[in-house]
């Protein structure tokens, strides 16, 4: 399989659609262990990166991705802003050149997108933050060699609830110590919805 | 959730827009931004002082810009810091060639954030550096932690860097100052009521009707314990002890002092405080150089206060009682 | 009852204690007196300038000490007129035999306390004269009722007052200054939730979910109209409308504004508020030479808020504009 | 009957107990047409007052009244500070002059508390403040020509249940308008307490 513009950009309409309707949901998760604030701080970046692309067009993955990073980091803020946006950002300069995105380049793309991520965030694997849900699906991509939409979703959905178990290092909820435990970590269920959505555009939904 | 608003979505854009119209004499907004700068800015030969983070904590960060203090302040939503390509604005806004000195508090979407917009300078030929503030005693500061937020301290570290600034120093000698006032600065909170985030409605947190938090965070995270509301005597104490703790005072060193209010305390409440962080310093044989009592670095509605001491050198001391004149904040 | 006090008889002597360890530069306390006076006074040739009240409304009355404002304020129980003996000692304390003016909010207990000590005062030979200070649009004002309360504005009329005092101005004349500056300001509030008296423990009413009170007093008096809560601009609107209606201003019209916290709210909807009723006055053609928006005159942790306009001459301008420096106010 | 310095501070000692044991019902009144703090004004004002007076020898019944008058004036505050102070000030100078005080002595002493009262609150009767009370005791007084305690306590109570029906002109009540009829007046229900600790001091009680 390979990646075009359509499927792209019908990823980031299926993400905001589950953003929005999940938005009280993450902020709720992270009224619990962070400061409430995350479904509106997602909400708010992903309407913003579906008008934007609504009112563009593309002519090449690369590009699409360019605007998500550029809306996301411009319209988030807090923390998850600027670390979705590196995200995207990593995607969208690893599948720069052309048109389609075959397997191993996202692949490679994805592998910058989680350096990105902890170079911005200085967070490991298990500290409880949206790098577990993207290290794992990075690390599952890099055994198959094709994409498999059901069990990208499952890996999103494992690394997302196995958060629940863990303390909080970095992030506010590391100010919780041992009562984040317990707990799903918001960023990483935003990132279950963006890896699913992938997953749905992968098989065709948009 | 009563509060006087209209959309929740709006709350940071018109809270932006009535500050301006408040003091158009002192501050402008810059278009497209929820950015606020000194009208005069940028100030020739001047770093330009900025600082910003979510809002919800007025007057911080607003409040602030103005003479002595902040060439601007960067709102982002309620509770969350503002992104990158704001904060850049406000920079640009007020380099004058001199540079921009960014003032941050230590959490982390705020560093983020603000680190960013200062590689974003940084690549636009803008000299950059900042501090971080971390004030609060009740978070643990070790390498295995994000280490200790940034709470009312931050106040007192805008108003020694802006006065610093204001004299026309350059930004080297500006990070050194920002890094000894950081040192020297520390503070701890206490939460009788959450506060309610606009957006979602709901409370930050809950207490029970005869609990208190001890160490609370400004966005209402946790402190370091839940106990019994006690007297005004006994917080005092409390807090005082805990900042006093993480400070090595000896008697006779010169402080600054700050009992801060959350939001929704009466200054009464506030002035019993300080009536007894007063005793508790003056028996220490502290010299208290200067005290601010009032609504500095709030959260919301939130019910409490906080109590910080800045250690002062004759530097910092000088720097501290000199002119500062701005919406919230005044020497 | 959540609040940072300790023994609830105690809070008003604790307060002005917590006062006067913040600012002992600025401020004394009279010895057993509950009245707070400049450190300089009696200053020669200077009429002394004397407000006060019940407590609960902090900053009002000790933070308006200092420079170019207040010369003393004496502090009553909460809620409660201070008595006849600590106004004359204050009085006594500030007289440097150029006479002593009183600022009085228009309610019987004060009336007949200050106007007691000023009979007292003149027995002892001091020149002594008041204005009654009469703002609050929410009241009747006929020779059937007691008259408009005394709210918010009391804080401009202090500023406009201290000023001209402090240029050295006669009795007389202040007194007609004060005249003029009371038949200009006008004020109405809006609670949307009570006050908690510490001695009682008890609200001083009750409002529902989703009510408010439209032309609250600040202790609790009933206003005009209980109604569903509404948007930050229905409020500002109503408020200004109710307040500008009681003005006969004209478009160029020079005014002074204040948005006025009553305690619990927190100062980014004052904001709000503030962008609202700065666009109402725009579009009306006013020239809006200074604006103050803050918790000025508050009334313990009652949330809500104040709108003040004060209608100036060119005497009010130059009054008003000139320099304040106390612990609650700065011009 | 004379009026003896005992009694006079016996009456005042029975005025002190029955505030203090209705402190906090009279604040409840003043909560619901004023600002609920007459309880607590009260009970400081007449704390006070027996502190002093346990702590002073009186050769006069007037000398009692006059640091009556004084310690109320300057511990109540608020607006029955000064009337309440000005009334046993009346009463005071009304008094002067001899050890006992006779009725009809009393009587013209009652007439110029009233006076005074009215002076300086500006209130006429029928304006629901305490004047109800003191001027339907005074003007009671004068069609008998000695003290009848029984009869005093029910003018007393019934002038003071009268303010009831009453919308208050004067005071903080007059804020409420029609709204402050069907409550009592606060400060008329301490006159009443005044009144009958005067039967009660009467009759012997201390
Ligand atoms: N240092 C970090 N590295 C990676 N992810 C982080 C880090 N800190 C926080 N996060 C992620 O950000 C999420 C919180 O985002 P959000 O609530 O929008 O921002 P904020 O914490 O500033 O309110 C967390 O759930 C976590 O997944
Ligand atoms: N003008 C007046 N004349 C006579 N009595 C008055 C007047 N105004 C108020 N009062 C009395 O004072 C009482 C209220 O006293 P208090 O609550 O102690 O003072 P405040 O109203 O200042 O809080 C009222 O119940 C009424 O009896
Ligand atoms: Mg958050
Ligand atoms: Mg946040
Ligand atoms: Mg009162
Ligand atoms: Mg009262």
């Amino acid at each position: 399989m390979v990646l075009h513009v359509e499927q792209v950009t019908a990823w980031m309409y299926q993400t905001n659609d589950k953003i929005q309707s999940n938005k009280d949901y993450l902020s709720s998760l992270d009224q619990a262990i962070g400061d409430g604030d995350h479904g509106i701080n997602m909400a708010r970046g992903f309407e913003a990166v579906v008008s934007t692309i609504a009112d563009t067009s593309y002519s090449t993955v690369s590009e699409v991705l360019q605007d998500v990073a550029k809306t996301l980091m411009s319209n988030v803020g807090g923390a998850s802003g600027p670390l979705f946006g590196t995200a995207f950002l990593k995607l969208s300069m690893g599948t720069k050149g052309t048109e389609e995105v075959d397997y191993s380049t996202f692949v490679e793309s994805m592998d910058q997108a989680v350096a990105g991520l902890q170079q911005r965030g200085k967070a490991e694997q298990g500290e409880k933050t949206m790098v577990d849900v993207w290290s794992s699906v990075a690390a599952y991509l890099h055994q198959q060699d094709d994409f498999h939409p059901k069990t990208l979703r499952k890996i999103a959905s494992s690394s997302m609830e196995e958060t629940k178990g863990m303390i909080a290092t970095k992030g506010r909820a590391s100010y919780l110590k041992e009562r984040s435990k317990g707990h799903l970590d918001p960023g990483s269920v935003s990132s279950y919805y963006i890896f699913t959505s992938l997953a749905d555009s992968l098989e065709g939904k948009e | 959730m009563k509060k006087v608003i209209n959309k929740t979505n709006d709350v940071v854009t018109e809270m932006v827009d009535g500050v301006v119209a408040a003091y158009p004499h002192v501050i402008r907004r810059l278009p497209n931004t929820s950015a606020v700068v000194r009208t005069e800015a940028p100030i020739a030969n001047k770093v330009g002082i900025v600082s910003g983070g979510g809002s919800g904590h007025e007057p911080a960060h607003a409040g602030y810009v103005g003479k002595g203090m902040l060439d601007a302040a960067v709102a982002g939503e309620v509770f969350t810091a503002p992104t990158p390509d704001q904060i850049l604005e406000a920079m640009k806004a007020v380099d004058s060639g001199s540079g921009v000195f960014l003032i941050i508090k230590n959490y982390t979407g705020d560093i983020m954030n603000f680190e960013m917009a200062a590689e974003l300078a940084e690549a636009e030929g803008i000299k950059a550096d900042y501090i971080v503030v971390n004030d609060d005693v009740a978070v643990e500061d070790s390498s295995f932690t994000t280490g200790r937020r940034g709470i009312a301290g931050t106040v007192l570290v805008h108003k020694i860097i802006g006065a610093l600034a204001e004299n026309g120093a350059a930004l080297e000698e500006i990070k050194r100052v920002a890094e000894k006032t950081v040192a020297n600065v520390r503070s701890m909170g206490v939460a009788l009521s959450p506060s309610i985030m606009p957006g979602s409605g709901k409370a930050s947190f809950e207490l029970d009707e005869n609990e208190m938090e001890i160490g609370i965070g400004i966005h209402g995270e946790p402190g370091i314990e839940r106990k019994q509301l006690a007297t005004a005597d006994e917080l005092a104490e409390e807090l005082t002890q805990h900042v006093l703790g993480d400070l090595s005072l000896q008697e006779g060193d010169n402080i600054a002092v700050m009992v801060n209010g959350l939001g929704a305390t009466p200054e009464m409440e506030l002035y019993i405080v300080n009536r007894k962080v007063q005793d508790i310093l003056q028996k220490q044989g502290m010299e208290v150089v200067r005290t601010f009592v009032g609504d500095f670095m709030t959260s919301l509605e939130m019910a409490g206060c906080s109590v910080t001491i800045l250690k002062l050198d004759d530097e910092l001391t000088e720097l501290l009682q000199s002119e500062a004149s701005t919406p919230g904040f005044h020497v």
